[in-house]
């Protein structure tokens, strides 16, 4: 579809849905509505919404949506480290009713027996996979939720009045990048540490870096490199040593679903996403969900509200005495936890433990298939498995054919295939991430594979085919300098009106 | 141990798929791919988790019975607000947002997630004109984050570290702000008069050391404050930023806080076309001029136009990435991940069917019903209004002898949930486009029965 | 997308849902359960169905969806007769509940009050909207609707005694096919009454044709054309004049709501399609939704089971005394009856009246610019305005260009439009039929008809462009002798992979 | 007069745009347009309707309080058939067929529609697998007209005018098929022994004018036929035509028809993925051998599979297309029109997702709980079957002294609906794979407290 901006069907006079109108008693009391709002306060300006019938509004959206690779439409193996897995449409369905969707969370806890259970019980759910003592479901992502372990640790330590003293958090470069960000954002420094020459974290740089002005390590395990560092209770433990905490970001979990978890590490506190690693959609950027377990030290910390269980009754409480406060808005991103219990009641215990292996031997199985494409390698951990993930690297390919990982990213689109270099900085030189999760099918990694080595086979053969992708997406190559440049860019519709025509009304 | 059965969400664990891909990677077995996991660490045993439930009727069985245990705001008659509200939701968003490609996408490309772009970029584009302003992200998680990185913004556009708080906020986003920038901004408040700001409190905190003045209008208590103007001169004067954070709904009716000179405007989207989900939908929006310096300092996603290789085409991109923590980790401004796009997609779709005549046709039925609601609630004996302001879809009842615990407990048992108990005597009542004038004068007759109740009880106990 | 055929995505012992299993204690009553199955009466050959995972069937048909172009994505004018017009979404929200799909039409009267209201209510409301006295709404589509209209005058004239002699159905060559297809089937010999020069039904031929051996006449006003003729009442007292029923397919009736009835010509029973007028959705070719019609004489022979409201409440009741007997299952298809009462409520009288108007008004409008086109015409009643829809020709074009209308049609697919002949025969040469109904905006009409000058332009400048079409489809011209020869025809995977594999396994 | 507002569903009806566009036709009023409707034929004022309700949430609220009056068969215990069963719909079905494109699409081209001539060709093709036949229609209307369509062909095809009809058919499909053929037709019912066709009555009556002999397998009492193979030779040495109506849900377990002499098969596909929408969601199968003189006797589209100008690739066209209505007017099959395209894609998904073993395993399952509830009910004393056959998710219980009527208002007491009466003294109940043992238990439970309450009344009374 050639849709055009939604300013350009403005048709004046049409109408979308129409809105209940003041009724004629209410009139009678107040008078006219407008004129309840001193003048000062009314809107001077004219609305520049634009005005269009309801099946155009539709249409606009459906051929948008259309216009949209969906991961229920994709082989969506590309987006490495999102965990994109299939997320199941009786849930969808489960969730669309008017006993979740017209709740209030202020409703007495009578009216609400049912949705509590939901939170109560994927808390109990959550202490079992983590095997924390205490869980809040509160955060509405994944970076939130590692705020929220930011925040605590932070106010651990403050508790204990060595807040001020342990001023640094240390992360390692294939940990999520939120990791260091967040504990920026919380008034960290942050120091990161790279691989040793096998690829896994360097214990002696970390050895180096930690001392009792460490708050906190923040890791993933496994890395984004799918690699799975068997020393991790050795950090722990060293950390513990020196009294910092230990957090875990457990954004790939997937792959250790009943195999390991952060209580065998000896973490403190540690984080999933509801919308990778226990199948919420992604939402085309949200909402996730956040789950942050903790030990029973920082329970006390705990943002509220909180569910509880008394008898056979569930009801709400206020925060912890010590809470951090509010982190979100009460109980959290409420559709995301029914969809992530029924996801998790559907496979049960043995089914979890199933989704680990599969996604392994997943991984593993598609990692056979890469490195056998010319131009593709594998850096790191040379001949071990790999857990829930691969980053791969295309340098053999730029040093031979100069084109890199981003332009075969543009060509894949062709292929309807969605590809992700990776997270910066790319330490793997022309890095690509593939994570195969449970959900595809051998016969779609073989697809997904194939494409990856005729697009490496272009690249070889008749490079500028690639390096002049996209050739069949509704858009070509944008111009990026339209979007770093403070004069080009536009936000806004508006700012594109005064910035390229100097108008207000439509170009 | 496999599984006993193949469960249809993990197709290779057909036992003859699945020994085919072991001998493809030559394993022996899956047990051998968790080499690097050391036996120390393993779980023993299963999980504790109860049963599975495979069998997808029995899956939807079981999760339709506990949820049938809830009494939804449909089925009774909800005065229910406090930062969630029910709004009517055109069934069209619903349609959207539904849909396979929006609900399942996540960070595709520009090119392969061209509609995604379009839609977000909208979005923005939407919320610009109805807030008079030229930035606007896509949706961070909600009205409390956008709150606390507005206000933090302003830490570090003025390098300043005190913040004024001038309204009454919702407790819970003032624990938000407070925690959030507690590493390098303090957030004093200076008390509201009669609900709203008490500008002439202002000028004695006002000083050079001022990163923000913060204003909620309407407040927790749907108060509207009506000295926008003057407050913004007075913090501009000193160098201050005015963040303000609102209700979008009000600006089909009232001027845009940027036109009464706030520098950042934040808020919630759920109003424009979400559900209540029980508190669980939420979207931050934050509003910005185009300006440069605060531009760089906003740390979430920015949709934007950008011409492509083919002339006339437009395209979509990221505006500014690298100020990111995706380009830059802890180098980038705060961090920015899975938030609320796709209630972005939904406020989108809802402003391009309200459209003009629908804003500010919303706008006027709801300050008309909250005025009616007012004038009804107080012309009960016992009951009178906490304050004089200009009320927006809230207010706040006080009664003079009754327990507002009690009023509520009494008005409950006629099906009504009359508001939410904000302290022993006051009661914050919240009526929308979805309450009708018949449903105000029963939660009004509900009200006066109760606290005739009261009167009646004390007046057998004296 | 390039998607395959569903038996090729087949991967063995792959589940796309689980089914409920036999209890162990229905085990011990009853053993097992292929065991109560005589051996004579057991499956013999493996069931070929394929074997995919859930999210696999879910992408497969996701895929194929978007390779359909159903009207919420279209400018659907170009199908006239099928009055495409928006099916509001709402409607579709407000059926979605378990409180009208999961109920069962023999459960008792209490249990169901709100769904015999409204199918109660839509009687009555098709009552008031066709002027008649009582109304069906149990058949499936308007055909099966036409069908009854056949059979209740069948049964009307075997009730007189006068069955056998009454065995003629006159109906019009612009009335939809079915009225002559159905009177057929009841075993009516059909007269088919061609326009006159004016391009109005002939008069004159009618009169030749009627005689005391015509059971019925069947005609739709405004035909095909968009011709209404003013002188139905005139036709409708030739055909009592003799003893004959007058029967009005109302298919074309969204151009004349609220502005003339059945009723008001006289006509014994009309017929409704709620997915056309009343805007049920299409469903990809059912289930549409017939409402029947009838003038008091005729109530008597109406199906059952019937809904009828005694004091407050709504009850069910058999069929009429002489009755032609159930002509489909229960109360007819269920879901429409909401979404057409829905979409009924929304309106009210004076928005069904706005319909007819706009409708009339885009029409006219959609003439205008058709007009102008070169190579397009608009046979008959030159100079007189249309109602619902106009029957074109591109008879000029044809002899200028050798393009046809079929190929242009082919072309309009290329620009994301769907355009239809029209219904055989083609009286009017190289027909094409227009029917904007009254959902789509002038931008949308203006866009329709500037793409149908654009290829009328390929079709003077550059004919092979629009005689290879499609160029953009999913698929490339298809050889029609495949589909004619019983030889060579596949109407199942199974008869492909015979006849052209001689296989039973996949090609 | 237009509208006083611009409804949603109306765009041009602004009027501004309504009067543009009269100009543009040089029309000075809608009322011109309608020149050619008589005064005499014009309806005078507004039709008699209920008010409007044009704010969408006025609709809603209005049309969910009217449903909110049922009760759903989730919310009961229900036993009820008899053509409308209530079986578990796997999400994925309707998602697919919820989709915009399916949802409203009409009569496109193979171009425009592609996906949605595959996606009945693949139902054509799946139900094909299922009974072992090459040929399937597009669904039409219900099974009703599948064997009424069924019976008229075989008197086309044979030019003989008897039918025989040897089963307890559902006694509306029975009045369906005479009335649809009556003008060329007699059906003769050969009536049942012991619920099943009295094959030693068939050869008296099997001549050479019958055109068909018709089976029902399972019957409205859901016996199934266990001499179809018999029968069907008798018939075939006679000239005539196999007709069986038949549910598909048998055939991962049973042999299909085709197999045991068939020559058309038809019934519904409710239990394929249907709810039960208060028995208004049908769709009729005919599935034939690759028999041109059968298929070109077809009414139905069939879309078929054809090669198109890029060699290998596979297009879909109408098969025989000249057959129809649509071609041929009067001088077509029948006739062809919007039938129940959507629920053939929807059993077309259904049959993917459940695949060789699923239609195994909910064969099993049904007839296993339907052996279990026929033992448990004629363990009640004053309760027999009506019949020994193989029984399929229905079966007839009779009462010694009770009326089934009593019986059934005794259950619904305890929120049970125990069947449908099929006469004073007997019960048609169903059970499906939604129906667990638990509820099969209580029902007999329930049953045997009715009859003992009406024994302790006859004692009573004697």
């Amino acid at each position: 579809w050639d849709e055009r901006i939604i300013f350009d069907l403005h048709a004046p006079g049409q109408r979308g849905v129409l809105v209940s109108a003041v009724e004629s008693e209410v009139s009678a009391v107040v008078g006219d509505a407008a004129a309840l709002v001193p003048k000062s306060l009314r809107r001077r300006s004219r609305l520049d919404l634009p005005e269009i019938g309801q099946m155009r509004v539709l249409k606009h959206y459906l051929r948008l949506s259309q216009g949209t690779l969906g991961a229920d439409l994709n082989i969506d193996v590309g987006q490495g480290t999102c965990t994109m897995k299939y997320s199941p449409k009786v849930n969808e369905r489960l969730i669309d009713t008017p006993k979740l969707k017209s709740l209030h969370p202020m409703q007495d806890d009578d009216d609400v027996q049912g949705v509590l259970e939901i939170i109560w019980q994927l808390q109990e759910i959550m202490r079992a996979i983590s095997g924390m003592d205490a869980v809040s479901l509160q955060t509405q992502g994944g970076s939130s939720a590692i705020w929220m372990n930011a925040s605590l640790i932070r106010a651990y330590h403050d508790l204990r009045g060595e807040g001020g003293r342990r001023r640094e958090v240390i992360t390692t470069i294939f940990s999520h990048p939120s990791n260091a960000a967040a504990a920026k954002a919380a008034g960290y420094d942050v120091i990161t540490i790279y691989p040793d020459e096998s690829g896994y974290p360097d214990r002696g740089a970390f050895e180096s870096a930690i001392s009792d002005r460490t708050a906190a390590i923040m890791v993933t395990n496994p890395e984004d490199t799918g690699i799975f560092n068997p020393d991790i209770r050795g950090w722990v433990e060293t950390a513990h040593a020196v009294g910092a905490l230990a957090s875990y970001d457990q954004a790939n979990a997937n792959g250790i679903l009943g195999i390991t978890r952060a209580r065998e590490a000896g973490f403190d506190l540690c984080h999933f996403n509801l919308h990778k690693t226990f199948s919420t959609p992604h939402g085309s950027g949200g909402p996730g969900g956040g789950v942050n377990a903790v030990t029973e030290k920082l329970a006390e910390l705990l943002p509220g509200p909180r569910v509880v269980k008394k008898g056979d009754r569930f009801v709400t409480t206020g925060a912890a005495p010590r809470s951090i406060g509010a982190v979100a808005p009460f109980y959290g991103v409420v559709p995301n936890i029914v969809r992530a219990y029924s996801w998790i009641r559907s496979l049960g215990a043995e089914g979890l433990r199933e989704v680990a292996e599969i996604a392994v031997l997943n991984n593993n199985y598609l990692l056979e298939l890469v490195r056998r494409i010319p131009g593709a390698s594998v850096p790191y951990a040379q001949g071990r498995r790999r857990i829930e993930q691969v980053r791969y690297s295309w340098k053999e390919l730029f040093e031979a054919t100069g084109v890199s990982s981003e332009e075969i990213g543009l060509r894949m689109a062709d292929y309807g295939l969605h590809y992700w270099t990776s997270h910066h900085p790319h330490v793997v030189p022309q890095p690509f991430t593939l994570e195969p999760t449970e959900s595809y099918s051998r016969q779609e990694l073989d697809l997904y594979a194939a494409s990856l080595a005729e697009v490496s086979r272009e690249a070889h053969e008749s490079p500028e085919t690639v390096q002049t992708a996209p050739h069949r997406s509704t858009v070509h190559r944008t111009e990026h300098a339209d979007l770093d440049d403070p004069e080009r860019w536009a936000v806004t519709w508006r700012a594109y009106r005064r910035k390229y025509f100097g108008t207000r009304g439509s170009p | 141990m496999p599984l006993s059965y193949v469960h249809p969400y993990i197709p290779n664990s057909a036992s003859e798929v699945r020994q085919a891909m072991l001998d493809a990677i030559n394993a022996t077995s899956v047990e051998e791919l968790f080499a690097d996991v050391p036996e120390a660490l393993r779980v023993q045993g299963a999980l504790d988790l109860p049963p599975a439930l495979p069998v997808e009727q029995d899956l939807a069985r079981h999760v339709a019975d506990l949820l049938s245990r809830n009494a939804s705001t449909d089925e009774r008659t909800s005065f229910l607000g406090f930062g969630v509200y029910r709004h009517s939701v055109p069934a069209v968003v619903d349609e959207v947002i539904g849909r396979s490609e929006f609900l399942t996408a996540y960070a595709g490309e520009p090119y392969d997630d061209h509609g995604r772009f379009q839609a977000l970029f909208e979005y923005q584009s939407l919320m610009g004109e109805l807030l008079g302003m030229d930035v606007v992200n896509v949706p961070t998680y909600d009205g409390y984050q956008a709150a606390a990185t507005a206000v933090a913004m302003a830490g570090r556009i003025t390098g300043r570290r005190r913040v004024l708080q001038l309204s009454d906020p919702h407790p819970h986003k003032l624990d938000k702000v407070r925690d959030f920038v507690s590493g390098f901004l303090s957030v004093e408040t200076i008390p509201t008069s009669a609900s709203v700001a008490n500008i002439s409190a202002l000028p004695a905190s006002l000083d050079d050391d001022v990163a923000a003045v913060w204003i909620e209008t309407p407040s927790v208590r749907g108060s509207i404050e009506e000295n926008l103007s003057e407050i913004s001169q007075l913090a501009h004067a000193a160098g201050a930023i005015v963040v303000v954070g609102t209700e979008p709904l009000l600006y089909g009716v009232l001027e845009p806080p940027a036109g009464l000179g706030a520098d950042i405007v934040t808020g919630e989207i759920q109003s424009l076309g979400l559900h209540q989900w029980f508190g669980g939908a939420r979207g931050g929006f934050i509003a910005l001029h185009d300006d440069p310096q605060f531009v760089m300092e906003l740390p979430s996603r920015l949709f934007g136009l950008a011409s492509t290789s083919v002339p006339g085409e437009l395209g979509f991109g990221d505006v500014a990435y690298e100020r990111t923590s995706f380009a830059l980790r802890e180098e980038g401004k705060e961090w920015v991940g899975t938030a609320a796009a796709l209630w972005g997609i939904a406020a989108g779709v809802y402003l391009a069917l309200m459209g003009p005549r629908g804003m500010r046709d919303i706008g006027e039925t709801i300050l008309a019903r909250t005025a009616y609601a007012q004038r009804r609630v107080a012309a009960i004996p016992g009951a009178r209004l906490s304050d004089p302001a200009l009320h927006f879809r809230e207010f706040c009842v006080e009664f003079e002898s009754a327990s507002a615990v009690d009023v509520v407990a009494a008005t409950r048992r006629a099906q009504i949930d009359a508001g939410v108990v904000l302290d022993e005597r006051s009661l914050l009542i919240c009526v929308t486009e979805m309450t009708t004038r018949e449903e105000i004068d029963r939660l009004a007759d509900a009200i006066a029965a109760a606290l005739g109740d009261v009167d009646a009880q004390n007046g057998a106990r004296q």
